[in-house]
């Protein structure tokens, strides 16, 4: 069973994704599905970043520490991983850091930096980039030192380039020896290196010369390490792309023509991405059956977020496929809009991307904190469709039937994806994102002129503006759109909106709206949503393994709420556990509220990084034998 | 033929103040769409909240009634749906110049070819008449319990730092010069402000009927020329309108102040970004054809798709 | 036992106010306890409007219908109340308008004119003036034609003044004539308008004399009326004041020092009223002991919510007393900041006006569906404090309250009122408001210089700005203040957060949080919040008269929920019933996500009225007869 | 004696990348304080969200690190607790101007005294380089997939047409001039502005040092006066102040443009309305006396109270 996994850890700006997604290209050109996560700072340069690499037959689920092989691109690097690495993996490292204390580093954080002095304090020696590397070796591990500078000058001199300009390759010799260590060929290195830089032609020979460098002098220490066997997707074609992209491919493919957005992180990927594509080629039966070779999809970057809400809104009322995306605080800013789209029944999609709350909180990082506020966004009785995915494809697809149901239901949907999901890349095959078997539609009710007649299922006909005199208002309105504060009038609206409500709860059907997987016999359920999911199928198989059963519900919607699923899959279970990255436990607190349902235990994540599936081995194991109400795990750097 | 403006009231009952101003602009309103001859189904007004918002309900047309403050992003989301409409913003000085502004600045930048019509009675008429962003300092109205102190901002002048192409102002109850300027900033291709003098004799008991008919002059009566067609001509004329617009006070110049031609409207932008957009709008393009995506996703996102690309370096 | 109903009505701007008001005023004089609200549309001048007004010998707790006497002052109000006078009642009415059809009446709402033209073409006539007066009297009712014109001719010779100048004393002629025809004698009325009026010398004349003649053309009419006897209160000075000046009142009282706020109704009138009062007088002690005269809160109206709620923050922040008060769109744009609040903990109060939504709804109205919203407002994890108000007094001593626990707990407050408390107005007797008993103090923290330390009760020392150096940041932060990403400062940071939340849980007593009034072995269990308090107060004593046993769980804080009183009371209960103003059932829904409990029935009014007492006697017992899930009452014009 | 400008310093890693204009804007603002010798303890710098308004972490002060857009309210809050702090604004163009343009407006009108920084990169430097407001239509940094198709608002005019009563601009790399305006503005009584233009060598590939150091010049170079001391200076001068407002493009000025000292600071309206705010402000005047409170409810709200009244009438 191939399972190798690889930190790159580096300064912000020093290539480390560059490095990670070549490694990821590597393996996938070798025949492998990866995954691959960047952790980043919010920082533009200088500040401590990592990748992290795993490399499976299969797509990997879930990442995990310890790793296989660290590459430290600097002392930083050493000093923050030296301990994530597993007895005889490797430490790739500039051996001309060896003597730098932490201390000294400037980006380092002042927390981490005490651990240090206490950690290597406690061992009677300080903490520099040697001792740390010492402990390593305690371990088993082997660090594997790099002439950074010197290996440099030799690119410089076989590139006949000057040293300043090659400067930035270190992450590639890094890479390269840390892939060598693996035992991935450079062969494979190398054309990872020229898929990455297509766009870039210039810079592929100094990168290639230092990737070659690099694994040069590694192999001349560590001859004869065991080769990588190839995978079994080679020679198959495999996109690797992260959440932002394959979110924003969905609108394209599900026929958005507006997206507006203020720039967030980690949202802005997507619009970003979006709006490199926004001028699209058409297929072939498309453009002979429209005659068109190229259509647009206007991407607006906004003043803010209140306006980017607004204009999608307006967008959609004229008939627009709209969207807008953003992230907590740029949410929090759409609620006086969320309640009017509630009202004025507009077909709005909401990404939402979560991240590490409250308020600014650490902006770049992981959390699912915002279930609660999304749920009951905007000010009023104002219920709308709120539908969280659990990985990657979940979000491709949900985003395409996100559209869909805003617009069947004349109803804005928030679309909950987060952090994690947003930078993290996989492995995909073709057929798994083509969009052939689901129908991409508009599915707007059209019949009749009332837009806000006031009907049997709660759906009003669907009248775009400029198509006829109408009026559209936040305000309490009769069926013709006008503003009424006659009390009976208000009663039939209000209800009118319940029945809807209901509607959309019969229409969605529960398979959507919450997925079980594992044995139906488990003593433990686990209940989660969004991208702990596949840490914790993940998770479910080490179990297996120890001799634990387990089930996992997945809630998918939490308006319209899978109340008899849950209800039933949880009140037969002898342990319930709750996984969540959130405080309070924000699914857990829905479950009773829809249920009545106690989950009496949680396995909490709080730090900001994504959870892994050994945390919630751990998790598990530890409630079942302590009984203890609340885990919470704190792994990551 | 033109329509009568009578084809643009709507049977909604009018539910302003005895006397109150914006009956004026609304007059002004319904009579410059009938000689503009718009199709109400192609015109969207969009109303802020307010008095001055429920302009929406009596002007017939394809209508939108905003959240207070959001009116411009709202109706630009429809003219980036549908450039074809009409797009006319009806909203108060408090919705458009106070929790509004920064929008209004936005706007400024884009061009968009909309009307933002400020009904301007430097109070909030619909919460009873607290001060608006256009009331003096020191002036006490009615319902302020003391002076007001906090300055009123200008407008114009804003508009005009903000990249407005078309900026004049009106006033209420001359509704046939109120029309005219209303025509030309319909008709004109870019972001374009009237900003309305407007009397509400309910709560601001300072600046009356009489207080403007006192003040208020026509800038054609100097002899003035707003078009601007080149950036030289830009520069050379704007200080002289930034000092007509500063003016204020015993005289209040009223008219087209600047009717800048030189910057293109934001449709064209789009339009040049992305050919056929006019033709084929986010309003009515097609989405799929025979329920497939317009788009093969493996071929638009080909550059994610990792492959052994033969390169010679 | 006496309970007096009287339902005055004529357009906006004619003056209802005023006439609502010296009729409260003048049963005050006459010894008795008043409750009044004013039912008003969002409009300035020419809509209808009508004030409710009940009499008791202790304050009347609900408002009711039907009335004992109408007074409508043009025919739109006899067309929309004419079935909402008891038999038995009187209808006083502008004899000029007989002959007014509701089809020529410009603001009367359309659905309205529909409804009358079905019933009264049902009764094979038109919907006008007299018709109604008729249907009237068939039940049982008087009209009572006033000749407006003559009499107000009369009143200008008498007068002296031009007629158009004493117009707008209808409303005083019909007033004067209803509370005749109730008992009032006209002394009461006159020194009533006096009171009202004694701001306004000049009109009190003319009101006085139109008073007099309206007074003098029914008692010709209608001799040997049986006349009021005095209330028990007869003497004694009693307050009159509706819950938003109470409010302010309370903030003046509570030591805040600086008040934001963006105008909306029904918030407005609160910052008004404290902007009105905003450089006070001190008392005698506190003059003396300060060596100052008066004193001043900065009472800001800023360009929107946006600042007002942020420039409540930074000067909490640098030490003052703050507080912002908004309804419920201006409440959604306050979401990021709430968020804010609660990373840098900052001692806010926002005063959360609740009114009919959802979006911009009926803005003037009644509703309590924006409490799921304040309680998860803000996205990521944001626990703060949420207090909801059952009555006038509670609104005032809550105030007072919440900006102790604001400061004392770092946290911002949220207070739930709305606008059936804004704008009615009940009689207060002078120890009701005293503070004596409620020390006012500041309940900062101040042991300790590190703002954000890390303690065991989760609440840190308090060190406001300009003390010292330091920083505040809504980004994660170490103890001092400074932003951190690492994941250890991290997870200790959500960690006292969370401690905090139990410390406020412990030390908050849950008498403060819940309330239950009656019988403790009652059958039925009515649970509430907010101001539906009396009405249900009131209700279960016509209930306990019809041989109903009920008792009441008014829910005080949703956060810190009462768990143990709640779950206590309603597991031991046959039947519970919620009374919410809302379409889901807010509290409800949050019982049972705290508890666990379901409740089975609803009560709900959703059409942006107030709930009368005997809506709830009829919900309880068609529930109780029916065992329907949910009885939407509809009562109100 | 002046203090040290390395007292100014906090010991936090400044995280800017290298050769960005920000370091040359810090430098100045840590000598213009030490210069003016103001104790940390009484000032407030208040960053916005943003590389900038990371500023905070980087001087020595009683600082409040804002949300994103909201600094000037949150600031005008500190201020108007206690009015005796010095407030300084550090933020983004995108966060000033973007989505706080609301705020930047509305605090022109109170002409509160305090200083607004804006590090005006034309990019959104923290979020990766996206167009800013200031980046002018027609441009394309790198991080942009296409020309950007809004165009630039003019801050400085904007300001003007705001009411603010110190308006300036200053060049990053310039430290020695940049130093001495922000001491004129924080010295300046009222609401002040200094833009700065900031090179952002990682995302503005377009207006780097070099783009500047050929275009900028300062307004002293042609003989400026910028102080206004009556309304009827105001009136003259302004219109020469907005046309070199505008001057863009080969050359831009750089210099104090506005000192407009013919209105009252924010504060001293405060003190006029409530005489003894500054004396007991907010942030620590008594709230009570052993507890009870400082006025009797029946007594301050007596005018609730229902009595019978002698009157003649
Ligand atoms: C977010 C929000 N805040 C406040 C309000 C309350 N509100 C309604 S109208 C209005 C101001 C109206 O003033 P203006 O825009 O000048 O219009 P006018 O009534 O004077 O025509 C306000 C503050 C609201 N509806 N929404
Ligand atoms: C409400 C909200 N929206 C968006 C963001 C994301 N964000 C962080 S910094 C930034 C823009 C920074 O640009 P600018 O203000 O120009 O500062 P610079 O980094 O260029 O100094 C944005 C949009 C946020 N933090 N909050
Ligand atoms: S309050 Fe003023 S603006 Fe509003 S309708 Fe009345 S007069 Fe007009
Ligand atoms: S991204 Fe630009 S503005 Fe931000 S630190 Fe780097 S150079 Fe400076
Ligand atoms: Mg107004
Ligand atoms: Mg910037």
């Amino acid at each position: 069973m191939v399972d190798l996994k690889i930190l790159i850890g580096g300064p912000q700006g020093g290539g480390i994704e560059s490095a990670g997604q070549i490694a990821l290209k590597a393996f996938v050109l070798k025949g492998y599905h990866v995954l691959g996560s960047r952790e980043y700072q919010s920082n533009i340069m200088g500040a401590h970043s990592y990748y992290l690499v795993r490399v499976m037959r299969r797509r990997p689920r879930a990442l995990t520490l310890p790793v296989d092989v660290l590459v430290a691109l600097d002392a930083e690097s050493v000093l923050t991983h030296f301990e994530e690495v597993r007895p005889g993996g490797f430490i790739v490292y500039d051996s001309g850091t060896a003597n730098v204390k932490a201390s000294t580093i400037a980006p380092m954080a002042k927390p981490l930096k005490e651990r240090l002095s206490e950690f290597f304090g406690r061992r009677g020696s300080e903490p520099t980039v040697s001792e740390a590397l010492k402990v390593a070796e305690e371990r088993g591990v082997t660090p594997i030192g790099l002439p950074m500078k010197q290996l440099l000058r030799r690119v410089a001199e076989a590139t006949e380039r000057p040293l300043a300009s090659i400067s930035r390759t270190v992450n590639i010799m890094g890479l390269a020896a840390g892939l060598y260590l693996a035992g991935v060929e450079l062969e494979y290195v190398k054309d990872a290196i020229v898929a990455q830089f297509s766009a870039k032609p210039k810079i592929i020979k100094p990168n290639v010369v230092a990737a070659s460098m690099a694994v040069e002098h590694v192999s001349e220490l560590h001859e004869g390490l065991p080769r990588l066997e190839d995978g079994p997707l080679k020679g198959k074609q495999l996109m690797v792309a992260t959440g932002n992209e394959l979110v924003a491919m969905a609108k394209l493919v599900g026929g958005l023509s507006v997206q507006t957005y203020y720039p967030i992180t980690p949202s802005s990927d997507e619009a970003l991405y979006l709006e490199e594509h926004r001028y699209f080629e058409l297929n072939d039966v498309a453009k002979e059956r429209l005659g068109l070779e190229k259509m647009g999809i206007v991407v607006l970057q906004t003043e803010d977020e209140l306006s980017a809400i607004n204009m999608a809104i307006g967008a959609a009322l004229a008939g627009a496929r709209a969207a807008t995306s953003t992230s907590g605080p740029g949410f929090s800013l759409m609620n006086e809009a969320i309640s009017y789209a509630v009202t004025v029944e507009a077909p709005i999609l909401i990404t939402l991307w979560m991240r590490a709350g409250p308020s600014t909180g650490i902006p770049t990082r992981e959390g699912q904190q915002d279930l609660l506020h999304a749920l009951f966004s905007g000010h009023g009785d104002t219920p709308k469709i709120v539908v969280a995915s659990g990985d990657h494809l979940e979000a491709y697809w949900d985003t395409i039937k996100a559209l869909e149901w805003a617009e069947r239901f004349q109803t804005p949907v928030i679309h909950l994806v987060d952090k994690y999901l947003a930078s993290s890349m996989i492995s995909i095959e073709k057929r798994e994102i083509e969009p052939r078997g689901y129908p991409i539609m508009r599915a707007l009710k059209t019949d009749g002129d009332l837009r806000y007649k006031v009907t049997e299922d709660g759906i009003s006909p669907w009248v775009p503006l400029g198509s006829s005199t109408m009026v559209i208002t936040g305000l309490e309105h009769t069926e013709d759109g006008f503003a009424t504060e006659d009390p009976v009038a208000r009663d039939a609206m209000m209800e009118k909106r319940r029945r809807k409500m209901e509607t959309i709860k019969r229409e969605i059907p529960e398979e959507e709206r919450v997925r079980v997987y594992g044995a139906r016999d488990a003593d433990v359920v686990l209940v989660s949503w969004g991208s702990t999911k596949n840490p914790i199928l993940s998770a479910m198989e080490a179990l297996e393994g120890e001799g634990v059963g387990t089930r996992f519900v997945q809630i998918r919607t939490f308006f319209p709420f899978p109340e008899d699923t849950v209800s039933r899959e949880l009140s037969e279970a002898k342990t319930v556990i709750g996984v969540e990255q959130n405080l309070l436990g924000q699914a857990a607190f829905l479950v009773r509220a829809f249920t009545g349902y106690r989950v009496r235990h949680m396995i909490l994540k709080l730090n900001g990084r994504p959870i892994f599936d050994d945390e919630i081995v751990y998790g598990v194991k530890r409630i079942l034998e302590t009984g203890e109400e609340t885990v919470v795990v704190r792994g990551g750097s | 033929m033109a329509r009568s403006f009578l084809e643009y009231k709507t049977d909604a009952w009018v539910q302003w103040c005895p006397g109150c101003g914006d009956f004026g602009i609304l007059n002004a309103i319904h009579r410059a769409l009938a000689e503009l001859d718009i199709d109400p189904r192609n015109l969207v007004v969009v109303g802020g909240i307010g008095c001055s918002g429920r302009t929406t309900f009596y002007v017939k047309g394809s209508n939108l009634h905003a959240l207070h403050g959001r009116a411009i992003p709202l109706a630009t989301g429809v003219k980036l749906a549908n450039p074809r409409l009409k797009v006319v913003i009806a909203g108060g000085d408090g919705d458009l110049l106070g929790i509004g502004a920064g929008h209004f600045v936005a706007v400024g930048r884009r061009n968009v070819d909309i009307t933002v019509i400020v009904f301007d009675n430097a109070v909030y008429g619909l919460t009873k008449g607290q001060a608006a962003p256009t009331l003096p300092s020191g002036v006490k109205t009615k319902a302020l319990p003391g002076p007001n102190i906090q300055d009123a901002v200008n407008p114009l002048l804003l508009a005009l730092a903000s990249g407005y192409t078309f900026i004049a102002r009106g006033y209420a109850y001359h509704t046939a010069q109120l029309k005219e300027m209303i025509k030309a900033a319909i008709s004109h291709r870019g972001t374009a402000l009237v900003d309305v003098l407007q009397p509400c004799p309910t709560y601001n008991n300072v600046m009356t009927n009489q207080w403007y008919e006192e003040r208020v002059y026509y800038l054609e009566e100097e002899e003035w020329d707003p078009v601007v067609k080149t950036p030289e001509e830009y520069r050379r004329k704007v200080p002289l309108i930034a000092a007509k617009m500063l003016e204020w006070g015993d005289r209040i110049p009223l008219g087209v102040f600047l009717k800048d031609e030189t910057k293109e409207p934001f449709e064209e932008r789009l339009e040049r970004q992305m050919p056929g957009y006019m033709d084929n709008p986010p309003s009515s393009r097609p989405i799929s054809v025979d329920g497939y995506p317009l788009a093969d996703p493996w071929k638009v996102f080909e550059e994610k798709v990792v492959k052994k690309v033969e390169a010679s370096y």
